[in-house]
């Protein structure tokens, strides 16, 4: 399981790569699909189906939307002269990305092992009594909507917010004209 | 936009009231089964994009603007709001299951976990009506153009 | 029934009903968000005199199973009284401003349902006592100040919200990866809980990685000194009461709150001593830089937003010193900030409002035609310049007074001279935009609306009064109790979790 | 360990993107990089060896079986919804942007002064 765990990641580092630096910004939406199927496929070996059905329906949504957006502007990326500016910018996303990643590699080392999540102090009770506290079968369920359903109440108000900001700012007149 | 051709057409209208069918299912069993409101209410919304994509927006739209996707998307989230403050309300707690501790029902059935199946029904309508009307207001209307 | 839910449900509610009700009409929306924001001001007052209990409510009854809290709790202790006083007190005046200002602006149902959502969102920060809680009321006011500063629909709003978004995206991001590291970490997203785990913990690599996550992601939030770049667009693009709210409050509560809560009360600043030296040096460098910034602009607004970076820097450099005096002077100057920096940008708003210009070398003498925008942007310039007796003095003074006790008497002597070119530039916009002469263009203008008039009012009676906060039984009431659960630190888990 | 290195690579892939990246839509991208690997790391840590989908089912009945961490997966689903909210509106200021300059360059996007 691993090393398939393995393989579909490191597919979704080609991908990224790919939708990062294709000159054609409709490929790199579809390179951005790969990476979505593949976590979705990861997301059912990991034992998360919930998070599967709903990460394969947001991101074939996701893609709707982005296409449909290039479609409607424009599919080319313009074409980037290499000029000072852009080496260093080059140079500095670099030296950002190594230093974190040594940072990270230090600090992931103190966590617990893949696979072992031994340090479960909430979850246990969600675990052992969550079907007898909430009566729901499906503990994501119970744990979304009963043991942290304000939360969910936040994200349903983030996605109301973002349309209510889409349809505001997708108005063509801001101003009256005096 | 305009439509697409008549297989397309033909097929979609096959295809639709099985997924709204499916999207009403997994929003009902959500508390049995992996799924619930969100995926269920993405279905749904699928499922009217599926009909904007093969007949054009041009049919659609006159449709649409009686739908008021905004307007079952506030309903929705309005509803969920309601069953929140509802706990507050009877004396307790913010989010308190009322329902689940006053009649728990038998675990695994349809009719059970409380106000959990309420609120997934609520946040379905909300997310269908929102990202349906993502999808119009980005895919489908012309600046200007009012939902 | 306890009331720290009301913070979050009634302006959630009333935003959820707007839309529906907004077809009868946008003004049904003014007045149904006016009415909410007025209720949860009078709220936030009433609630003061809990502010020497910590109180904590668990959201759907969910009460700790052997100690270990299972459902998101919400804390009211001090610290919350305090940002939810200059929430609730700012929000409310910039929408009574609004009510009149945004007429200009079209469809101003949605302004009131975003402008409600950020109320709701912020007042959830604040009172959240779960971290991922804490995050998703802080992506809802992100993603409503997002569209609200874009809702003029210009280009270079867009702009401006654009990159607002994407430096803020990144942040959240940061924040968000942070979160997933720790909960790894500790098995708990309660902060109180979480903080007893790290604890036993102690101070590995792990902690200290999500330690300098947590750092950079609150610091973009904040709009410190490296982490600027978004401000000085995005808050002089924002209608004007929205400039009021972002400067006034949300970088406030968003930065400043949140790195004071994780840093003092959840990893403890006695182990993680490096993030004092950090918030000093971080704090000096806004102070000066945004001071010199501001300096040499020219745009009304724009000079305001580079003050708020100044001044945010002041705040952070106080709580860097460590000492409880230190931390009195910083919440005291934050409070001072929220009124005079709202007040100014209400100001700058009325001068647009009446002549659709924000250059300043176009404006003069607007003192003459419209006195009551210019007596209370008098007020305010010289509460932010630091005169006697005004606000803004006393809260630089305990400042300097704390730096001076620290022997950081460098650090002392360039928070006095950033007072001075504040003042300088203050000076600055009195004298091109309200004294001198009238320029031609602008004799007919006019004094602004009465409601935008009382919002400044009131705000300017606020700055030039605050002051009266350092004496001892107000104080004893507002601000020692927010001082001691800073101070306090690591008893926040005792207080909040008992035992 | 090395799923975790392979998470935080996703992540910082996305990050360059956004220092370096100068068309609107592949800051987009870049951003939305950074959730996925979000997405997964929540997914990783919630992960036990031999663990089962946590749902009751007719078939495991009242056996204790070893379940997966639940918390993490109901955070995903949080994020996954938010990151969907910011995106879409990332996309319509974007395409207004276009609306506005005929261009997703952001060099050639600069009406505001440093």
């Amino acid at each position: 399981m691993l090393t398939s765990l393995i393989l579909l990641l490191v597919l979704m580092i080609l991908g990224a790569i790919v939708a990062l630096e294709s000159k054609d910004l409709l490929s790199g939406i579809i390179s951005l699909g790969i990476i979505g199927f593949a976590l979705t496929v990861i997301f059912i070996v990991l034992q998360a189906p919930d998070l599967a059905i709903v990460q394969i329906i947001v991101e074939t949504l996701t893609l709707v939307i982005l296409i449909a957006a290039v479609l409607k502007t424009t599919r080319k990326d313009t074409s980037e002269k290499t000029d000072t500016v852009k080496i260093i910018l080059w140079i500095t996303g670099l030296v950002c990305v190594i230093v974190f990643m040594l940072a990270a590699v230090k600090a992931l080392q103190y966590l617990p092992e893949f696979g072992s999540a031994e340090s479960l102090r909430m979850a246990k009770v969600y675990i052992d009594q969550g079907l007898a506290l909430t009566g729901a079968s499906n503990l994501v369920a119970a744990v979304i909507l009963d043991f942290r359903g304000y939360d969910t109440l936040g994200e349903a108000t983030v996605l109301f917010t973002s349309v209510v900001g889409i349809i505001a700012v997708l108005r063509t007149v801001g101003r009256k004209q005096s | 936009m305009k439509g697409m051709t008549l297989i397309v057409k033909q097929i979609s209208q096959l295809m639709v009231p099985s997924i709204f069918l499916l999207g009403i299912y997994v929003i009902l069993h959500g508390h049995l089964t992996p799924g619930g409101g969100f995926a269920g209410g993405i279905l749904i919304a699928g499922c009217f994009v599926l009909l904007v994509l093969a007949y054009g927006s041009d049919e659609v739209k006159s449709e649409v603007r009686k739908w008021r996707a905004s307007f079952s998307e506030s309903l929705g989230i309005f509803m969920f709001w309601f069953l929140a403050v509802l706990g507050l309300v009877q004396g307790s707690y913010f989010f308190y299951n009322i329902i689940a501790k006053i009649n728990p029902g038998h675990p695994g059935q349809l009719f059970s976990a409380g106000i959990i199946p309420l609120c997934n029904m609520a946040i379905g309508i909300e997310v269908a009506g929102a990202l349906f009307a993502i999808f119009i207001t980005l895919a489908v209307l012309k600046a200007g153009e009012k939902l | 029934m306890n009331v720290l839910p009301l913070f979050v449900a009634i302006p959630l509610g009333a935003a959820f009903l707007t839309p529906i009700l907004s077809k009868a009409g946008n003004r049904i929306s003014a007045v149904l968000g006016l009415c909410a924001n007025g209720f949860i001001m009078g709220l936030s007052i009433w609630i003061i005199q809990y502010s020497k209990d910590t109180i904590v409510y668990f959201a759907g009854g969910w009460q700790p199973i052997a100690g270990i809290p299972i459902g998101i709790a919400m804390v009211m202790d001090g610290l919350t009284v305090v940002m939810l006083l200059i929430i609730n007190v700012v929000g409310f005046f910039a929408m009574l401003y609004s009510l009149n200002y945004m007429t200009r602006y079209t469809e101003t149902g949605k302004y009131y349902t975003l402008f409600l959502l950020m109320m709701g969102g912020l007042n959830g920060v604040v009172l959240s006592g779960d971290l991922f809680n804490l995050f998703v009321f802080l992506e809802i006011t992100a993603i409503a100040s997002y569209s609200l500063v874009a809702f003029g629909v210009e280009a270079e709003e867009l702009e401006a919200s654009f990159k607002y978004q994407v430096l803020g995206g990144t942040a959240s991001a940061m924040i968000l990866l942070g979160i997933a590291v720790f909960y790894q970490l500790t098995g708990t997203l309660n902060l109180a809980d979480a903080s007893r785990v790290i604890e036993g913990i102690g101070l590995n690599p792990a902690v200290i990685f999500v330690g300098i996550l947590f750092l950079v992601g609150f610091s973009l939030k904040a709009a410190l000194m490296p982490f600027h770049a978004w401000l000085p667009d995005a808050h002089p693009s924002a209608p004007a009461p929205i400039s009021a709210m972002l400067s006034g409050v949300v970088i406030k509560v968003l930065g400043v709150y949140t790195l004071i809560r994780m840093f003092f009360n959840i990893f403890g600043i006695g182990r993680m001593s490096f993030v004092l030296i950090v918030f000093l040096i971080l704090g000096t460098l806004s102070m000066v830089a945004g001071a010199f910034l501001a300096l040499s602009q020219k745009d009304f607004k724009r000079l305001l937003a580079y003050s708020s970076i100044s001044q945010i820097g002041y705040v952070i450099f106080a709580f860097g010193l460590g000492t409880p005096l230190g931390f009195l002077g910083g919440l005291f100057h934050l409070i001072n900030h929220a009124s005079f920096k709202s007040l100014l940008f209400l100001n700058s708003g009325a001068v647009v409002y009446r002549t659709d210009n924000r250059d300043m070398e176009k404006m003069g003498g607007f003192s003459q035609r419209m006195p009551v925008t210019g007596t209370t942007s008098l007020m305010g310039s010289l509460s932010i310049g630091g005169i006697p007796p005004l606000g803004g003095f006393w809260s630089k003074l305990v400042i300097v007074i704390a730096a001076v006790e620290s022997h950081h008497f460098i650090l002392a002597g360039i928070a006095v001279l950033t007072s001075i070119i504040t003042l300088a530039y203050y000076l600055k916009v009195q004298k091109m935009t309200f004294f001198g002469k009238l320029s031609d263009l602008y004799k007919g203008v006019k004094e602004v609306p009465v409601l935008m008039c009382v919002s400044m009012v009131t705000l300017a009676i606020l700055s030039l009064g605050l002051g009266v906060l350092l004496l001892p039984q107000l104080r004893n009431i507002i601000l020692d109790p927010a001082v001691n659960v800073i101070a306090g630190g690591l008893d926040y888990a005792k207080m909040v979790l008992g035992g | 360990m090395i799923v975790y290195v392979l998470a935080i690579l996703l992540f910082l892939i996305g990050l360059y993107g956004i220092v370096v990246k100068r068309n609107l839509i592949k800051i987009v991208i870049s951003l939305m990089i950074m959730e996925y690997a979000i997405n997964l790391f929540f997914a990783l840590i919630g992960y036990r060896e031999g663990g089962a989908a946590p749902i009751h089912t007719e078939e495991l009945g009242d056996n204790m079986v070893l379940f997966v961490d639940p918390l993490p997966q109901a955070l995903v689903l949080t994020a996954i919804v938010i990151g969907l909210g910011t995106t879409a509106l990332l996309v319509s200021f974007a395409v207004r942007i276009y609306e506005k300059y005929d261009t997703f360059d952001v060099r050639k996007i600069r009406k505001l002064r440093g």
